[in-house]
């Protein structure tokens, strides 16, 4: 187990290494002369006009809101689903009225209009 | 000789264990030694791959748009993307006024990272796997978010109101599509018991796209679109936003972006084969390993060229149909298919496999039926307030004299 | 291998910062990041003492594991209201100072 | 020292540098993202502990979500934030600081005090974490199925609530607003 897990760190290193090592090799091979119109913001080619403040909408959150309840659910449904195979009906029936519930949760959003991009 | 032919890998790895204990190490030493080896080869032969990828993908969607598609460089232009690799590879590094240095330089590593780190839980063939844990296709799904972290980093350190915008969007799109995908992925594993990814493919006597269907185009699509890709490609809508979140990068940078795109690309070809298409099974792969990997190397290709196919062929959707399509099809969707199989397959415990798969079948048709009659009737319903918006511009032709008219 | 004490102290020193961000930010996005940050040292103490009582007596304390979720569960809740909360008081108060959203004292 | 703890030594720095980070750093974007990278140390101390199930849940859920959707409040409520900027932390911070070191303090010599805590954790047996037995018990009426269903209807109460409180409610036309 604890194997399984020093083998996926010698592998993330690696594959946080690889990139890191191609980019420094390109960043030293390649030219670098930096102007003020060059590094300037990228607009489509026209004068940058105002900062990167932007407002956002809510509509960000609320997608974000609803993913992180469904993900919580999931993941806690994912027990079950390895077990399933030992339980009984009534067990299955149970994790059925869980996600009826989180089924209401979505019709809910659904219809507070929580869901329209607008 | 016959050995090194049947499981190359395992023939390898067992050389150079007794190499490296040769050498004066200790056990424990040399097996990981040996397994630091074979993932950097792993690693590298991965991003190595991406040159074919790109390669395939541009003479594939040539051919789909009537084109050519690369020919110059070497025989069917195959060195093509050599000759770009080595082209970005010395372009410049430019750094964008009020860049947030950390971020910025950390976010194309990270996004590579983010679908390396697959690779390794990723059963190949019966003996070819980086590691075989408990939790594997947790894993798998865990690492793929980290992706969005990514772009979130991308579209914050260039200090550009675009990126910002196009990497906000994008993760709004990869963590709503993640919904769907988590949730129809317990189908597998209640049918299997097991998030080993191992286990998923040894436990698929029937391939589970024959069990269950609908979980398998589910899961497709959601994996396509947080893979980004057409016809959910609002990430490099260059209509919308200039092309979203890596507007500010150049050089390899960029360059790691578009890598960590196409290997993802591949990489849920690889996922979608081995959950839903029964990974390396076929006949013979358990006895002689590299059959099973030559299966899954085609079966992969197949989702691959699929996805390719995909591309080139679909228009992108409008950001509000991708969200609707996602919150109000996709996600209930999974949810009655998930309450209904787990009834079913619980209602049908002890009778025979040839009884379940016939009634799952159905079962994922009528579900399909229902949601299909369900999406008609809506649109039907909406049609007369939309008919403004649905005319197409492109789709008319009018003679020149009626010009005004058709304008109006 | 690695002594129970330093989990421990570890979860106690992640405490104590989350504890200080939750006493000394002014930002309410921050009070909730220092809310995390003790959240998360709870559940490293509790699979700490998943694994001391594995070994100790052999059999899983599955009590702890479900405990463990239910801590998952109880600080996505959390932050889902309380950044709700705090969008919601940005729109009225335009600001996210906690010392500046004193409505209630009138 | 082994290995092993080298590694964890390297990896609790790791988490407790980004987490004072977290709490310290004036740009609130800045915070979230230590924030992250505490809690990826988590999860590979989670990991440490063989806690597999949790360290790949952990990712999936304070990284993966949580975390995301403090960066979606952060852009939200970005203008107030960037005034702020030049001090992110209340006129008490030092006292603050005092009593967390204190508490730090008294839970540290509680540690010591506690002679089991010197136990050494060794490697479990490779099924220990027993998934399906917790899959089992968060189903059982005798176990944890009632907290189980009331977590769900504590999230979509959270549901409910937070989409009550976010969306913003567009005035009705007659109506009071």
């Amino acid at each position: 187990m604890l194997r399984d897990w020093l083998y996926i760190g010698i592998f993330l290193l690696i594959s946080l290494f690889l990139p890191a090592a191609a980019i420094i090799m390109a960043a030293l091979l390649s030219p670098r002369k930096p102007n003020p119109q060059k590094n300037d913001t990228y607009e489509c080619g026209v004068e940058t006009v105002g900062e990167s403040r932007v407002q956002f909408k809510v509509q960000y959150y609320v997608y974000g809101l609803i993913f992180l309840v469904f993900d919580v659910e999931a993941v806690f449904l994912y027990p079950w689903a390895v077990a399933y195979n030992q339980l009984a009906l009534y067990a299955v029936v149970e994790a059925i009225i869980f996600i009826l519930i989180l089924l209401g949760g979505l019709a809910y959003a659904w219809r507070k209009k929580a869901l329209e991009w607008q | 000789m016959i050995d090194f032919l049947r499981d190359p890998i395992a023939f390898l790895t067992q050389w150079l264990n007794t190499t490296l204990l040769g050498w004066g190490l200790s056990e424990q030493a040399a097996q990981i030694t040996g397994f630091a080896i074979g993932a950097f080869v792993a690693a590298t032969g991965a991003m190595m791959f991406v040159t074919i990828l790109i390669w395939a993908e541009r003479k594939l969607i040539g051919r789909i748009q009537d084109r050519y598609g690369p020919n110059r460089v070497g025989p069917f232009g195959i060195f093509q993307s050599i000759a770009d690799l080595v082209k970005i590879f010395i372009k410049e590094h430019i750094d964008p006024v009020g860049m947030d240095w950390l971020p910025f330089n950390l976010a194309p590593v990270l996004s590579v990272a983010a679908v390396l780190t697959m690779w390794v839980a990723i059963p190949f063939a019966a003996t070819v796997y980086g590691v075989d844990f408990n939790v594997g296709l947790l894993y798998l799904v865990a690492v793929g978010g980290l992706g969005e972290l990514a772009v979130i980093m991308a579209g914050w350190g260039s200090n550009n109101k675009y990126a910002l915008l196009g990497a906000f969007r994008a993760v709004a799109m990869f963590i709503s599509y993640e919904v769907p995908m988590v949730i129809t992925l317990l189908i597998p594993v209640m049918l299997t018991g097991s998030l080993s990814m191992n286990d998923i493919v040894r436990q698929q006597d029937v391939w589970f796209i024959v069990v269950s269907p609908l979980a398998a185009l589910i899961f497709f699509i959601s994996q396509v679109a947080e893979v980004g890709r057409s016809p959910f490609d609002l990430t490099e809508a260059e209509s919308e936003l200039v092309s979203g979140f890596n507007v500010e990068y150049s050089g390899l940078k960029f360059g790691m972006f578009y890598v960590a795109d196409f290997l993802h690309a591949f990489t849920i070809s690889l996922l979608f084969s081995a959950l839903f298409l029964g990974g390396w099974r076929g006949p013979g792969a358990e006895e002689i390993p590299i059959l099973g990997f030559i299966y899954f190397a085609i079966k992969s290709s197949l989702v691959y060229f699929l996805v390719i196919l995909m591309r080139g062929s679909l228009p992108r959707f409008r950001v509000d149909h991708m969200m609707d399509f996602n919150w109000k099809l996709l996600t209930p969707l999974s949810l009655v298919l998930v309450v209904l199989t787990a009834l079913a397959l619980k209602l049908m415990t002890g009778l025979s496999l040839w009884v379940q798969i016939p009634v799952l079948l159905v079962l994922n048709g009528l579900v399909f039926l229902m949601a299909q009659r369900m999406v008609t009737g809506f649109f039907r319903r909406r049609r007369p307030r939309e008919v403004g918006d649905r005319s197409r511009p492109v789709a008319h032709y009018t003679p020149p004299q009626s010009d005004s008219e058709a304008q109006g | 291998m690695i002594p129970m004490s330093w989990y421990l102290v570890i979860a106690a020193a992640l405490f104590c910062v989350g504890l200080f961000g939750v006493l000394s930010r002014r930002n309410a996005v921050g009070i909730l990041i220092g809310v995390e940050l003790m959240l998360n040292a709870v559940n490293i103490n509790l699979l700490t003492f998943w694994h001391y009582y594995i070994q100790v007596n052999a059999e899983p304390p599955l009590n702890a594991l479900v405990f463990t979720a239910i801590v998952f569960i109880v600080a996505a809740a959390e932050t889902a209201i309380g950044l709700a909360l705090i969008i919601n008081a940005y729109r009225q108060r335009s600001t996210v100072i906690a010392n500046d959203l004193n409505l209630l004292k009138g | 020292m082994t290995p092993m703890q080298i590694t964890f030594i390297l990896i609790a720095a790791v988490t407790l540098v980004s987490a004072v980070m977290a709490v310290t750093a004036r740009r609130m974007m800045h915070a979230a993202l230590w924030l992250i990278a505490t809690l990826m140390g988590v999860a590979m101390l989670f990991a440490t502990l063989q806690a597999s199930f949790f360290a790949v849940v952990q990712v999936m859920v304070y990284v993966g979500a949580i975390a995301i959707l403090i960066l979606f409040a952060i852009m939200l409520t970005r203008r107030s934030t960037l005034e702020s900027d030049q001090a992110s932390l209340g006129s008490g911070w030092i006292i603050n600081a005092l009593a967390a070191v204190g508490v730090f303090a008294a839970l540290v010599t509680a540690v010591w005090a506690w002679p089991a805590a010197e136990t050494v954790l060794t490697e479990l047996p490779k099924d220990a974490e027993q998934l399906g037995l917790l899959g089992q018990i968060i189903a059982d009426p005798n176990g944890f199925a009632v907290p189980f269903e009331v977590s769900s209807v504590l999230l979509v109460a959270v549901l409910v609530g937070a989409i009550y409180l976010a969306v913003e409610r567009k005035p009705q036309r007659g109506g009071r607003q």
